[in-house]
C-alpha cells in the first residue's frame, strides 16, 4: 500500500472540540492502561518470588526472532502515528477523501505489522517447543510462555481494535469518531512499551 | 443332570465361555505359603487421636502389611488363577469390606470383576474409603457413622491398595480377580483351590509387599496336587 | 460541559422491546438491578449453606431430610460428609465475598446510583458496563456448576491455599474439576469488575454535571469512586494469581507447587514452587477487597445518616479523606494474614505497623458519626435504624481487629473463630446493613413504591440482636482457642462449648428466617408499596430532583446544575429544612 | 412526622429512637459480661514465653472493651436524646467539631498504636528473634493429610535423610526414611506422640509431607505453619507436666478437623525411659 501515489494534502487543523464522551474514553484507556500494567507487575512480582523460592531457576536462549518482532511492533507504532496525522483533520461526516484513504492505508500498515508481530511471537514459540522447552519444562519456560501469551492477548485486542476503527472508516457515511481513534492509538502504543519492558524482563531474569 | 453339567463345563472351558467353570468333584490345587528371611518388624499402631477406636482395644494393634504364622507361614496372600481358566460370571452376592475399630476387616479382600462391593462403616467415627485404583477408576468417599453402606464394582482385574484418608494407618488391599478360582492364606499359610476342571493353569500368588510369584500346573482329573510359594522377606 | 451532540449516540434513542429494556439492557439502573438480583439470589444461597453447616455443626449425624438429593455423595442418607462440609464453607465464602459484598453495595447501587448523583445520563461505556454484567453472571453460573458436577464442590476454602488447592484430585474430593470451575469463575469475576471499576472512574472523572466538582459529591459516590479505584487494581493482581493456579492444576507447571510433594500416596511431578507465592498474591487482592466490601457501604450509610439528622455530617471532607486513607493503607497489610505462616518474623512487624495504623481512620470516622448524632433532629425509619446499626457493627467488628492487627496475640487467636466473628461482624454484616440501609431508603426512588416501614423496622429489630446473637460468641470461642474449618468438633477442649455452639445455631436459623420478611418486603412493596414521591425523605442530592422511578435518560434529556454542596440541611429552603444541590437558591453557607 | 406518615407509617415512631437505645445498651453490656467475668479464656499457659502473650492479650482486652462499650453507650445516648424531636428543635453542632475529632482519635488510637504496636512487640519478639538454645532437644515434625509425626535423632544424634518416594503409611514408614541404606536412619525414633522433657527447651523442626499445616499447641503459646517446601522451626520450653492437644489450624483438606495429636510433657527421667522403649518398638 503506497501511501505516496497521493499528493501530500496539507489540511487545516481540525477545531479541538472535545465532548465530555471522548474525556471519558480518553481517561478510560488510561485507567485501563494502570489496570494492565498492575496485572503484569503482579506476574513480574511472581516471577521475582519464584526465582527466589528455589535453586531450579535456569537460563533459557531467547529466540533471534524476538528482535525481529520488536522491530516491527516500534514500526506499527510509527505507521499508527502517520495514519494519525493524515487523519487529524478529517470530521466525523467527510466519506473517501484523500485524508481518509492515506489514513486508512497507515492504518492497514499497523495492521499488517502487528499480524506479524503476533506471527512471530508464535513462530517463537514453536523454536522454543523445537529446543524441548514447553510450558511445564521448567519455571523459565512457564513464565516466558505466560507473559508472552498474556502480551499476545492483550496485542490482539488492540488489532480487534483497529479493525474496529478501520472498518469505521470505510462505512458509508464515515461513523469515524475521533476519540475511539485516539484510545486505540494510546493503547497500541502502549503495547509497544509494554512489549519492550517484557523484553528487558524476558532478557536479563530468564 | 450332573454329566449334563460337567459336559457344559467343558463346553465352558473349551470355548472359554463365560459360564461358571467351577466342577464339583474337580481337581484341587492346595499348598502352603511360606517366606524366608527376615520379615519387616510390624509396629504397634498409635490410635490416641481416635479414642473410640483406640478404646477398642486392650493392646495396640500392630500393622498387617506382613503377618505370619507358625514357621514362617505367610497370610493375606492372595492365590489366583492368572492364565488357564475362563472368565467368570460375577456372583451377585456382595463382597462386604467392613471398617471396624479404625481397621479394614478382612485386610485383604478377594473378589470378581463386576462382582458388588460393599463398604460398611461399624465404627462410631466418620471414615474415608480412598482405593487408589490405577487402571479401575479411582474414588474417594467419606463414610459418616451410621450411613448407609457404599456400594460399587470394579470392571477391570486389579490390585487395588485401599486407604483412607483421616486414618493414616488403616491400609488394606482389594483384589480384584478374573475368575471364580481364588484364595487367600490363612494364618497357617494354607490355601485350597477346589473344583478345577482338567486343563493347563497359571497359579499366581501376590503379597501386597513381596509382589507376585506364579507356577504352572496340569490338572487332568480329580486330583490334588500341592503347590507352595516361598517369599523372600526383608528387614526393612 | 455536555451539549446533547457530545453524547454518545446510543444514549438518544429509548431503548426498544422487552429484551433490550429488561435484559440486554445498556442502561445503568436497569444494570444496577440486574446486579443487586444476582447479590440477591448469591445471598439466599450463602445463606442456606451456611444455614447446613451450623446445623452440622451441632447436629452431626442427624439427617437432613432431602439433602442427599443435593449431593448423592456429599450427603449419603443426608448427613453432610467431612469434605461436603468443607464445600459447603468454600462456596459459602466464594459467593459471600465475590457475588454479595462486592456485588451488592458497590456494583448495584453504584451502577444505578453513581451516574444520576452526578447528574450523567449514564455510565461512560454503556456496553462495558452491559458486558461486565454479564460476565459477573457467568462466573457465577460457572461457580454454581460445581454444585451439579459429580466431583463436587472444592473443599479448599474461599483462600484456596496452594498446594491444597494445586496439586488436584488426589488433595481430595472436589479437587478436581471443581477446583478448575472455582479458578475459572473467580478469573472471569476479575475481567467483570474491572470492566466495572473502569466505567465508574471514567464516568465519575468526566460526566459530572456542570457545577458538581469532585468535591460536590455525595459521599457515597466518593466511596464508589474510592472503592472502583481500589478493585482496579486488586482484580488487576487475583487475576494473575486465579491464571497460575489454573496452568498449575491443568498444564503441570509449578508456581504454587515444591518438589518432593506425597499426596495421597502419590509423589507429585512438580518442583520448586512456592506456596507463599499464593498467599502474597492472594492477600495482596484479599486485603483491599475487605474495604472494596465495606467503603460502599460507609459511604451508603453516611448519605442516610445525614439525610435522617437533618444536618450535614461535622466534616464530609475528613470522610472522605478517611475512605482515601484506608484505601491507600490496605495496600500496606496483606501480610497480617500471614502472621504465622512462615513469612519473615520481621515483616510481620513491618505489617503489623500499617493494620494498626487503619484504626486511626477508622476511629476518626467512627467519632464524626457519633459527634455529628449530637444536636440532630434524626429521624428513625428502617433506613436509618440499619444505618446506626451499621455504625454499632462497625465499631464491635473493629475492636477485634486491634487484637488481629498484633503479631503476638495472632499466634493464640490465628485460625479460631474469634478471626471468623471479626470479618464477618465488620466485613460481612456491616456492609449488607449498609445494603439493607440502601435498599429502605432508596427502593422507593428505584420501583416507583415505597417499601413497607412497618415490616422493615421488624426486620431490623430481629436481624440487629440475631446477628450480635451469632457473631459475638464467635469471639469467645476464638478465645478458648476454637479452630475454624473444623467439619466436626472431635477435640478435647470442644465439650464445653458446645453450648455456645447450639445457641449460635438457633440464633443463625432465627436470624436467617427472619430476612424472609425483607424478601416478602421486597416483593410485596413492587406491587401494593406506597407510590413514592419524587423526594419521600427530603433529600437533597440529584437523585431526589427526579422522578421515581427516573425516566431511561434520568433527567429527560436536561442537564442539571449544580449550585451546592451535597447536604444542604437544616436551612431555611424553599421546600423546608434543606435546599437542592440544583437549586438556584443560595444556600445557608 | 409528615415524612413519616409520607412513607406509610401511622404513629410517630420517636419510641423506635429510645428503643434503640435501650437494645443497643443491653446488647454492649451482654457482649462485655462473658469476657469481663473471665468465662470464656485461653487455656492455662504452660510455656516460658507465654505470659507475655497473655498480658498483650489482656491489655488489648482492657483498652479494646473501654473502646467498645465507650462507641456503644455514646451512640445509644445520642439517639435517645436527639431522635425524632419536635419539628424545628434547634440543630446544635457537637462543641469542637471535627477537628476535635480528628485530634482525639490521632491522640488516643495513635498512643494506643504505639503502647501495643510498636512496644508490644517484645511478646512476638519472645517467640521468633531469639535463636534456640545449642543444647536444645532437636525433634523433626512432620504433617501430612491428616496426622502430625515426631521423629527423634536416636542414639546418632542425626536424622535420617527423607526419601518422599519411600513413603509408605501402611508400613508405618511415614517420614519415607531408608534404613536398608542409610543407617543414619535406622536409629531414629518415630512417634505419633510429641513427648518432651519438661523445663527443657525443645527445637521443633517442622516438615511439610503433602500440603499446608500447622501446629497449633494453645496451652504453648505455640502456632506455626508448615509450609511444603519451606523449612521452618519453633522452640519453646514448657514448663508443666501434662499431656496437652495438638491440633492442625490451616486447612489440609477433608480430615482436617480430625488431625490431631497430643504433646505430653514428662519428667526428665520418664522421657528418656519413653525414648527407650519406642526405641525397642521401631
Amino acid at each position: 500500500m503506497s501511501s505516496t501515489t497521493y499528493p501530500s494534502v496539507r489540511a487545516a487543523a481540525a477545531p479541538k472540540v472535545r465532548s465530555a464522551h471522548a474525556e471519558a474514553s480518553r481517561s478510560g484507556i488510561w485507567v485501563g492502561i494502570c489496570t494492565i500494567t498492575m496485572s503484569f507487575m503482579a506476574f513480574l512480582s511472581a516471577l521475582y518470588v519464584r526465582q527466589g523460592a528455589s535453586a531450579d531457576w535456569t537460563h533459557i536462549v531467547l529466540p533471534r526472532i524476538l528482535y525481529l518482532n520488536t522491530l516491527a511492533l516500534l514500526l506499527s507504532s510509527a505507521t499508527l502515528e502517520m495514519s494519525r496525522r493524515a487523519l487529524a483533520p478529517v470530521s466525523g461526516s467527510e466519506v473517501d477523501s484523500v485524508a481518509v484513504r492515506k489514513g486508512f492505508a497507515w492504518l492497514s500498515g499497523t495492521l499488517a505489522l502487528g499480524l506479524l508481530f503476533v506471527a512471530g511471537q508464535y513462530e517463537a514459540w514453536r523454536q522454543l517447543a523445537a529446543q524441548g522447552l514447553y510450558l511445564a519444562t521448567n519455571a523459565n519456560s512457564s513464565f516466558y510462555y505466560v507473559l508472552t501469551a498474556m502480551h499476545g492477548l492483550h496485542l490482539l485486542a488492540g488489532i480487534a481494535a483497529l479493525l474496529f476503527v478501520m472498518s469505521r472508516l470505510l462505512l458509508v457515511g464515515n461513523r469515524f469518531r475521533h476519540s475511539t481513534f485516539e484510545a486505540t492509538t494510546i493503547y497500541w502504543h502502549f503495547m509497544g512499551v509494554l512489549w519492550l519492558f517484557l523484553l528487558l524482563v524476558l532478557r536479563t531474569k530468564l | 443332570m450332573r454329566i449334563k453339567h460337567v459336559y457344559l463345563a467343558g463346553v465352558a472351558i473349551l470355548a472359554a465361555a463365560t459360564l461358571t467353570s467351577a466342577v464339583p468333584g474337580g481337581g484341587t490345587v492346595s499348598g502352603k505359603i511360606t517366606y524366608e528371611g527376615t520379615p519387616a518388624k510390624q509396629k504397634p499402631i498409635d490410635m490416641s487421636k481416635e479414642p473410640s477406636c483406640a478404646k477398642q482395644y486392650t493392646t495396640p494393634p500392630t500393622t498387617e502389611t506382613v503377618v505370619t504364622g507358625a514357621n514362617n507361614a505367610l497370610e493375606n496372600v492372595v492365590v489366583y488363577i492368572s492364565a488357564g481358566a475362563p472368565d467368570d460370571a460375577a456372583p451377585s452376592q456382595a463382597a462386604v469390606f467392613t471398617q471396624k475399630g479404625c481397621r479394614y476387616i478382612p485386610h485383604v479382600l478377594a473378589f470378581q470383576v463386576n462382582q458388588p462391593l460393599q463398604v460398611v462403616n461399624d465404627d462410631q467415627t466418620s471414615h474415608n474409603i480412598h482405593p487408589l485404583a490405577k487402571v479401575n477408576r479411582e474414588w474417594n468417599k467419606s463414610q459418616p457413622p451410621g450411613t448407609p453402606p457404599i456400594v460399587d464394582k470394579y470392571d477391570k482385574p486389579e490390585f487395588i491398595p485401599v486407604k483412607c484418608n483421616v486414618h493414616p494407618w488403616m491400609h488394606g488391599t482389594f483384589a480384584v480377580l478374573k475368575n471364580s478360582h481364588y484364595a487367600i492364606s490363612a494364618n497357617d499359610g494354607g490355601f485350597a483351590l477346589p473344583n478345577l476342571p482338567p486343563g493347563k493353569y497359571t497359579i499366581s500368588a501376590y503379597h501386597e509387599s513381596y509382589g507376585d510369584q506364579s507356577q504352572e500346573v496340569t490338572i487332568t482329573g480329580s486330583e490334588t496336587k500341592t503347590i507352595n510359594f516361598v517369599f523372600k522377606a526383608k528387614p526393612y | 460541559m455536555q451539549e446533547a451532540s457530545a453524547q454518545p449516540a446510543h444514549v438518544h434513542a429509548p431503548p426498544e422491546g422487552f429484551i433490550r429494556k429488561h435484559v440486554f439492557s445498556l442502561d445503568h439502573k436497569v444494570i444496577g438491578k440486574q446486579y443487586y438480583a444476582l447479590g440477591l439470589l448469591a445471598v439466599c444461597m450463602g445463606m442456606g449453606l451456611s444455614w447446613l453447616m451450623r446445623f452440622h455443626l451441632v447436629w452431626p449425624t442427624t439427617r437432613i431430610p432431602g439433602l442427599e438429593l443435593l449431593s448423592k455423595v456429599g450427603a449419603p442418607g443426608g448427613v453432610i460428609t467431612p469434605e461436603y462440609y468443607l464445600s459447603l464453607l468454600t462456596m459459602h465464602g466464594t459467593l459471600m465475598v465475590f457475588f454479595v459484598l462486592t456485588n451488592a453495595p458497590f456494583a448495584a447501587f453504584g451502577n444505578y446510583f453513581l451516574p444520576i448523583q452526578i447528574g450523567a445520563e449514564d455510565m461512560a461505556f454503556p456496553r462495558f458496563n452491559m458486558m461486565s454484567f454479564w460476565t459477573t453472571l457467568v462466573a457465577f453460573l460457572v461457580l454454581v456448576l460445581a454444585f451439579v458436577i459429580p466431583d463436587g464442590p472444592p473443599i479448599s476454602g474461599w483462600t484456596s491455599y496452594a498446594p491444597l488447592s494445586a496439586v488436584g484430585q488426589d488433595a481430595g474430593p472436589g479437587m478436581g474439576w471443581g477446583m478448575n470451575l472455582w479458578g475459572i469463575s473467580i478469573a472471569i469475576f476479575c475481567i467483570g469488575s474491572l470492566l466495572g471499576a473502569l466505567n465508574f472512574i471514567a464516568t465519575t472523572l468526566d460526566l459530572r454535571a456542570k457545577g458538581m466538582t469532585l468535591m460536590r459529591m455525595p459521599i457515597c459516590t466518593w466511596a464508589w469512586f474510592i472503592t472502583s479505584c481500589i478493585a482496579l487494581l486488586a482484580f488487576a493482581v487475583l487475576l494473575p494469581a486465579c491464571i497460575l493456579l489454573i496452568l498449575d492444576r491443568t498444564a503441570g507447571t509449578s508456581f504454587f507447587i515444591p518438589s518432593g510433594l506425597v499426596v495421597s500416596d502419590r509423589l507429585q511431578p512438580h518442583s520448586g514452587g512456592s506456596p507463599l507465592l499464593w498467599q502474597h498474591l492472594f492477600w495482596f487482592f484479599g486485603h483491599p477487597e475487605v474495604y472494596i466490601a465495606i467503603l460502599p457501604s460507609m459511604g451508603i450509610v453516611s448519605h442516610i445518616l445525614i439525610n435522617s439528622m437533618r444536618k450535614p455530617l461535622l466534616s464530609s471532607k475528613v470522610i472522605i479523606y478517611c475512605m482515601m486513607s484506608i484505601g491507600f493503607l490496605s495496600w500496606m497489610v496483606w501480610g497480617h494474614h500471614m502472621f504465622v505462616s512462615g513469612m519473615n518474623p520481621f515483616s510481620s512487624l513491618l505489617f503489623s505497623f500499617p493494620t494498626l495504623t487503619i484504626t486511626i481512620p477508622a476511629t476518626i470516622m467512627t467519632l464524626i458519626w457519633l459527634g455529628s448524632l449530637y444536636g440532630a433532629n434524626l429521624r428513625i425509619n428502617a433506613a436509618s435504624l440499619f444505618a446506626l446499626g451499621f455504625i454499632s457493627m462497625f465499631v464491635s467488628g473493629g475492636v477485634s481487629g486491634f487484637f488481629l492487627a498484633q503479631p503476638s496475640i495472632d499466634i493464640v487467636l490465628h485460625a479460631t473463630y474469634f478471626v471468623v466473628g471479626h470479618f464477618h461482624m465488620v466485613m460481612g454484616v456491616a456492609s449488607i446493613f449498609g445494603v439493607f440501609a440502601g435498599t429502605y431508603f432508596w427502593y422507593g426512588k428505584m420501583t416507583g413504591r415505597m417499601m413497607n416501614e412497618k415490616l422493615g423496622q421488624l426486620h431490623f429489630w430481629l436481624t440487629f440482636i440475631g446477628t450480635y446473637c451469632i457473631f459475638m460468641p464467635f469471639h469467645y470461642l476464638g478465645l478458648v482457642g476454637n479452630i475454624r474449618r473444623y467439619s466436626s468438633f472431635v477435640n478435647d477442649f470442644m465439650g464445653p462449648l458446645m453450648p455456645l455452639h447450639k445457641f449460635i445455631t438457633i440464633a443463625a436459623l432465627s436470624t436467617g428466617a427472619a430476612q424472609f420478611i425483607f424478601l416478602f418486603n421486597l416483593i410485596y412493596s413492587h406491587f401494593k408499596g406506597k407510590p413514592a414521591s419524587e423526594n419521600p425523605w427530603e433529600g437533597t442530592t440529584l437523585e431526589w430532583s427526579i422522578p421515581s422511578p427516573p425516566p431511561w435518560n434520568n433527567f429527560g434529556g436536561k442537564h442539571p446544575v449544580i449550585y451546592h454542596d451535597p447536604y444542604q440541611y437544616g436551612v431555611k429552603g424553599s421546600k423546608g429544612d434543606y435546599i437542592m444541590q440544583d437549586s438556584p437558591e443560595p444556600s445557608a453557607s | 412526622m409528615e415524612i413519616a406518615a409520607r412513607v406509610g407509617l401511622g404513629e410517630r415512631l420517636d419510641a423506635m429512637g429510645k428503643l434503640f437505645a435501650i437494645v443497643l445498651v443491653i446488647i454492649a453490656l451482654a457482649s462485655a459480661y462473658p469476657i469481663a467475668k473471665h468465662m470464656y479464656v485461653p487455656p492455662e499457659d504452660i510455656s516460658t514465653h507465654g505470659h507475655a502473650i497473655d498480658d498483650q492479650l489482656s491489655d488489648t482486652m482492657a483498652e479494646a472493651g473501654f473502646a467498645f462499650l465507650g462507641a456503644q453507650i455514646i451512640l445509644a445516648f445520642f439517639v435517645w436524646k436527639f431522635s425524632e424531636r419536635k419539628e424545628g428543635a434547634k440543630l446544635k453542632n457537637f462543641p469542637g467539631g471535627a477537628k476535635l475529632m480528628v485530634s482525639v482519635a490521632f491522640i488516643i488510637v495513635g498512643a494506643e498504636v504505639f503502647a501495643l504496636g510498636v512496644l508490644g512487640q517484645k511478646a512476638w519478639a519472645n517467640v521468633y528473634f531469639t535463636p534456640p538454645r545449642p543444647d536444645a532437644l532437636q525433634i523433626q515434625a512432620q504433617a501430612g493429610q491428616f496426622a502430625f509425626y515426631f521423629r527423634y535423632p536416636g542414639a546418632d544424634g542425626k536424622f535420617g535423610a527423607i526419601h518422599p518416594d519411600k513413603i509408605d503409611e501402611g508400613n508405618q514408614n511415614f517420614f519415607g526414611l531408608d534404613p536398608a541404606n542409610d543407617i543414619e536412619a535406622r536409629d531414629d525414633i518415630v512417634s505419633g506422640e510429641l513427648t518432651i522433657p519438661v523445663n527443657r527447651e525443645v527445637h521443633l523442626l517442622m516438615h511439610a509431607k503433602d500440603v499446608g499445616h500447622s501446629f497449633y499447641v494453645r496451652e504453648l503459646r505455640i502456632q506455626q505453619d508448615f509450609v511444603p517446601g519451606l523449612d521452618l522451626s519453633v522452640h519453646f520450653t514448657a514448663t508443666k507436666i501434662g499431656r496437652y492437644e495438638i491440633v492442625c489450624t490451616q486447612l489440609c483438606g477433608l480430615g482436617h478437623y480430625n488431625m490431631k495429636a497430643y504433646l505430653s510433657v514428662m519428667a526428665q527421667d520418664d522421657f528418656e525411659k519413653w525414648l527407650k522403649q519406642k526405641a525397642s518398638e521401631q
